[in-house]
This record gives structure tokens, C-alpha cells and sequence, in this order.
């Protein structure tokens, strides 16, 4: 056994037998913001075989504070996040096949990408790619570790395929206008928090020692001193369409998705989100507000001003992002902000 | 009596870390309408709520002593 | 504001009023390892105004498992720990006064640098310079962050000079034979937690917040699933030579200190443990085989092959490090084995 | 009967999360050291000890029902 991983192996609930697992095994990162480029970390050094990490956004300043693999040089670049990633990741540790994917994780690239994986970390910021995980997850069998994260509060939870409760079962819609890192703030002891939690449970899967994987749901605040894990075994829903017996995945489903649509010759993008829903403006206007963003506003739509951007938001959740033809970019700046 | 916990941004909401009222009878749901009416709260319909550290659904009924706790999901990452 | 740390002052419990407070602030961090580093990190980014490391280790392989500051090429140059961690800190954040301090966190070394730092965090690995920590800390009315972690297991512990209680009144005594990561092995999950716990604290005294610092000592084991927070009101030790009344601060003293000499002329460091008592060999023996040390002995002293050195080990705690003249070095390899 | 937690390497060496026993009317002390030869604990002299959640001194007396938890300090960092 290599030298560099004897500290690990001398770890009774990992051992040789376990190293070399974790050597053979192929990890899906969604995300390379603060938890994705934590996880990322963590398990480049551990030695996982094979790393696949996907992300739309590039390095900017703001990220700094809290995302570790990333420097002041990446934000001078304006590299992409997962490329900026793959960089550092390389550099400790070279052993491990790192592969960046620049883009967004959307049902058609999870479900492309899901063949050979033995895990996927959840890192991303939104819960419309969460419950395409979610659904990947449970159509393709591979084990998914929830985890997120605002303020000083976080939580986690494990989700493996025909035996834990799914993320639809606890959650049975997306949320609308979950609080992000954009809204609620964020400091980093939080983030390490949660990836403490989900890289855990991940040796624990890629050693395969199933009895240890932690079946509770975990949340905490450290700024309160507060930590809770719940037991979850009344929450598998049996009527649940990603895990239930008559499943239909909806979230792989097109029908199902944020629809973003370039508005011709006008230089903005519209976003048409898939939880159609009322969105309080009055309530929206006043935490954005707070925040010290500019906004303006009338009974039918709130229009704040974000950097080079301009986002209209109207009350079915409805938005027009002017000052771009990027749609990815577009989806980003609207997820920032309504979750 | 009832001891009903609100985490993250509920917690502000309500101004405090933990209430106690009387729940005793009403389903999750019933509770929650009637948190969300007097405090104005935000998207009750998603909160997990969990009775004496274990998830529950809307439509369980809340007995005299439970611990009731209201933690919401988020998605920052 | 600067945008850097704008996610930061979003959250409510810091403010801009705390950013400028963290801003104005100057820490100690004595060991530049796992949690040296990663705890650098955090502060790091987070725009703490000067941070000042010790530590009197280079890099090695072993390291880069959990150590997060580091990379192959900072093993293959054989850095000194404080230098790469420098470096990096310096890439990360370039508004940070870092001060690195290649050496042996000594008495004498902490109570020169004691003028004008606001805050110690623990990262060392042993409980002999945790003691001189604990004394300098009530000495000179700063306060310090107790944290360390072995396996899945760890642990966090607040200390504030005049409000609770010290190290010395929950030890007593220096613990012989402590579990180090050396013995016991170490995940890097394990290392995120008591971050996550120790910079939460931090960040909470940096911007004054006295109320919120967590008073309950922390401890958990990520792989059982487990923790726990314990109250700590009745740990205060009225006799307590480091916070009591009658204090001597005695490992202040150097009586009380492990002695390190060279043998003339043997190419040999001799190791003389502040805390002499009985070393129970036959365990020590029976530990170190299972984790593939080559370990000879008989009833009064044990032998053990470390790489390049040998170290002999006598019943009183006593050691030899044959194969070395650097003092501490060869106190670093002997703290390894016995904490 | 108290339940008796061990943590860390104790747990190892002990063969179990916790033991039910009866320590009613015992110190810590004495605690420690019976169970030292019974199970060849290590180092008990410094491991920290809680009752019922709170950090406990080796002259404390042990009542019934209470839970005792042995948390080893350890070093490494």
C-alpha cells in the first residue's frame, strides 16, 4: 500500500481492503461551488479512482470567502469553475482521473453520464437539479448524498436506492424561493460542516460498509450550537413518482423543467420555472431589499437590478433576465436568488 | 403543552428558538396553518416537520407532550 | 464593502459591522497540519487582517491524504509545512498579513508572540504544547480553541480566560500516550468537523459575539454516527495551577517540559517526557505491530523502526531517537507516536 | 441500572456501545477503576467522564439511573 494513504488505511473502518475500493470506484460531483469543491477535495486526497465534476458558473470574487480549490488568479482568469477545479484537484493528487464538465447538469448529461457511477454528491444550489439527481438516482440505481447549506445552518441526508426514503418522499414538490447563499448568506464553517457529513458517508459507501451509512437526516446550526438527526422511517411515501411502485420520474421529464428561451433580438433570456406557483413579490421585494440589491416593483412584477443584469420577475414565478443571450448564465442568476 | 422548535430563518420569524403551546389533537398541517397565520412564516407547505426527532407527514395528529420540530430544506450549496 | 465577503456580511450574525471587526484582528495558529491548515484556510478567506503559523514540520506524503494546504509538488521540495502553507494562503487571499514561523512551538516562542493576538486556535498534535497553549492563553487573557480528532472521532472545546473553565481543570495531567493519528489512523471527514466546530467559534469572537460562543464541549464520531455536547459548568477546577487562584502556570516552567539532548557523538536525540509514569510496553508493543511498525523489545524498553530512525522506548517514557541530531525532529517523531 | 457509554477506542476495546450495569452509589473513581480490570482499559485516569450529559469529576457519585459516558481526550490534529 502507498504511503501516501497510510494514515487512512490504518483507520480500522477503512483498512487496505477498503483503500483499494475506494481506488476502483467512480464519483459524481454536481456542482464545484463551496460543497462541490469541498467534496471534491476531500476525495481527490482519499484516492477515489475516478472523479467526474459538473459546473456551469466561472470563478468570481464573492466565491473566494468560502470555496476552497479556488484562488485569486482563477477570478483574474475568469476560469470555469470545474475547469479551475480540475486544475488544483490535479495538482493534489495525480493519481486520481479527474474529469471537468463545463455546463449544466441537466436530465439528458446526468442520464448520459450515469453508466459506471458508483455515487453522486450533491453540490449544487438549486433543488430542480437536486430532484433530477433525485430521479437519475432511483432510475439508475446509484447511491446520492443530499447536502446543503445558508447562513449557519446546514443539513445532509444519505439516499440509496431501495432502502432509504427519496428525496420526493420528504419533500413531495420543489420548494419555491428556498433560501440560497444569495438571499441568507454564508460562512464557511457551515459548508465544511456538511461536507464533513457527506464526504463521511461517502467513504462509507465506497468502502461499501452499508451498516454504518448514517439513516438519519441531519441538520445543525453552529452559529446557534444546535445539532438534530431525525429518524426517517416513517418517511418513505409510497405514492412517490421518483420511488414509488409507480414511478414515472418525473423530473427527467421535459415537461417537468425550467424552460429558458432567448426572447429574439432583445438580448434577455426568459425563464419559465417548473414549480408554477405564486411567488410573494411584496415579501421577495423587501428580503432583496435588505440585502441591498435595487429593486422596483408594482403589484405584478418586481424588477431588480444584479450587476450587468436586470431580472423581472412576475408572480407565477415567471422571469426575463435582460442584459444577456447566455441561457445557462440566465438559469444561474434566476436559481441564485429563487433557489 | 406542546413544544414546538423553529430552525434557520423560521426561528427569526418567530423571534424564538421554541414556543409552547397546546397541539395536542391537530394534525401537522392544521398546526402549521395556524403558525403560518399568525406569524406570517414562509412557505409552510415544504418545511419538514419532525415529532419527538422522527419525520412526519402533514396528516399526522400531534398528541399531548410531543416535541415538535419545523426544519426547512435549503438549497444554498 | 468589498464583494469578497459579501456572502459573509449577508449572514445576520456578521454583519459589516463584524467584517470590519474580523478585518481588524490578528491569530495564532500553532501546528500547520490538518487542522492547521484547513483552519487557515477558513480565516484565510474569511479576511481576518493577520494570521501568524507555527510549526516545525515539512511535508511529506502521508500528508496530502488530509492536510489541504498541500500539493505533490510542496512533498517533492520537501517544504517546511509553515512555508507551504504560506504560499498558498497568500494565492488565496492577498489582503491577509500571514506570517509563517518554521520552529517548535515552544514557551518561550508563544509568550513573545502573545503581545497583540486576539485569538489562538489549536492544530497541534500533542497535549505537551496544548498545556503551554492553555497557560499562555490564561497568562495573557486570550482566548483559544481547543480542537482534535483521531479516526472518525473528534472534538472541540472553547476556552475563555476568566469565563470557563482551562484544559488543565478537565485533564489535570498531561495524558500519557494519547491517541495520535500516527496510531490510530485518521479520515479526512473527521478533520472537516473539528474545523467546521473550531472556526465557527472563531468567526464568533472575532466579531465579538460572546454570547453565541458555544459553551458545551463538542465531541462526535462521523463513522458511529454519534454526538454529543457536554455541559461544562461544574469542570471548573478551584485548585487549577493554570486558572485557579494559587496559579503557577507550570508548563510555563521549564521543569516541566519534555528535555530533548543530543548524545555526543551517537548521532542520537534523547527524549525526556515532562510526564514521567509508566508506559505500559507490552500494549505500546502489541499497538504498534498491528499497525505494521517492526518492533522489537523485552520487559524495560521496546525498539521501533521509523523510516530512517530508530526509537527506543523506556518504561518511564523516556525514548532515544537514533538516527538524528535535530532536537526537534526528533521530538516531532516521538509526540507522533506518544501524542 | 445505568447505562454506561464508551466512546473512541474505549468502544473498541469494551466490544460495545454501552454496557448496562449497576453503578448506583459509586464514584467515577471507582467506576473507572472496575472497569479498568475488568476490560484492561487504557489511560482511564484522564478520560473525561459525563453524567447525564455534563462533565463529571472522579470523586462524583453515581445515582441511580443516571447515565455515564467515558470520552477519551485524544491528540491528534
Amino acid at each position: 500500500m502507498n504511503e501516501r494513504y497510510s494514515r487512512q488505511v490504518l483507520f480500522p473502518g477503512i483498512g487496505k481492503e477498503g483503500q483499494e475500493k475506494i481506488r476502483g470506484k467512480h464519483v459524481l460531483i454536481i456542482g464545484a461551488g463551496a460543497l462541490g469543491s469541498g467534496s471534491a477535495e476531500v476525495l481527490t486526497r482519499a484516492g477515489v479512482g475516478r472523479i467526474t465534476i459538473v459546473d456551469r458558473d466561472y470563478v468570481e470574487e464573492s466565491n473566494l470567502q468560502r470555496q476552497q480549490l479556488y484562488t485569486e488568479e482563477d477570478v483574474l482568469g475568469k476560469l470555469p469553475k470545474a475547469a479551475a477545479a480540475e486544475k488544483r484537484l490535479r495538482a493534489i493528487n495525480s493519481d486520481v482521473e479527474i474529469r471537468a464538465i463545463i455546463g449544466d447538469a441537466t436530465p439528458e448529461l446526468l442520464e448520459e453520464l450515469a453508466a459506471g457511477i458508483d455515487l453522486m454528491m450533491d453540490a449544487t444550489d438549486n433543488f430542480e437539479t437536486r430532484m433530477v439527481m433525485n430521479d437519475v438516482s432511483q432510475k439508475y440505481k446509484i447511491p446520492w448524498i443530499y447536502g446543503a447549506c445558508v447562513g449557519s445552518y446546514g443539513m445532509s441526508f444519505s439516499i440509496i436506492p431501495g432502502k432509504t426514503p427519496c428525496l420526493n418522499c420528504l419533500l413531495r414538490t420543489i420548494p419555491l424561493q428556498g433560501m440560497t447563499c444569495d438571499t441568507g448568506g454564508i460562512i464557511s464553517p457551515a459548508v465544511q460542516m456538511v461536507i464533513a457529513h457527506q464526504t463521511a458517508e461517502a467513504l462509507k459507501m465506497l468502502v461499501e460498509d452499508w451498516e454504518s451509512v448514517r439513516t438519519t437526516f441531519v441538520s445543525f446550526d453552529l452559529w446557534r450550537n444546535q445539532y438534530t438527526s431525525l429518524k426517517m422511517s416513517k418517511a418513505k411515501f409510497a405514492g412517490c413518482l421518483s420511488c414509488g411502485e409507480e414511478r414515472t420520474y418525473p423530473y427527467l421529464d421535459h415537461e417537468n423543467r425550467t424552460k429558458t428561451t432567448v426572447l429574439c433580438g432583445r438580448d434577455t433570456v426568459q425563464i419559465r420555472p417548473s414549480n408554477q406557483g405564486e411567488v410573494s413579490l411584496e415579501k421577495l421585494a423587501g428580503q432583496l431589499g435588505s440585502l441591498g440589491y435595487q429593486v422596483k416593483g408594482n403589484p405584478y412584477l418586481l424588477s431588480v437590478e444584479m450587476g450587468p443584469e436586470r431580472m423581472v420577475i412576475f408572480q407565477d414565478g415567471r422571469a426575463l433576465i435582460h442584459g444577456t443571450k447566455d441561457l445557462t448564465h440566465a438559469k444561474s442568476i434566476y436559481q441564485r436568488i429563487l433557489g | 403543552m406542546n413544544k414546538v422548535l423553529f430552525f434557520a430563518h423560521l426561528r427569526d420569524v418567530v423571534g424564538a428558538e421554541f414556543l409552547s403551546l397546546d397541539a395536542a389533537g391537530k394534525t401537522v398541517a392544521q398546526l402549521k396553518s395556524e403558525l403560518c397565520e399568525k406569524y406570517d412564516l414562509p412557505r409552510m407547505e415544504t418545511v419538514m416537520t419532525a415529532i419527538n426527532e422522527e419525520f412526519s407527514s402533514n396528516d399526522e395528529v400531534i398528541h399531548e407532550g410531543d416535541e415538535v420540530a419545523f426544519i426547512p430544506p435549503v438549497s444554498g450549496g
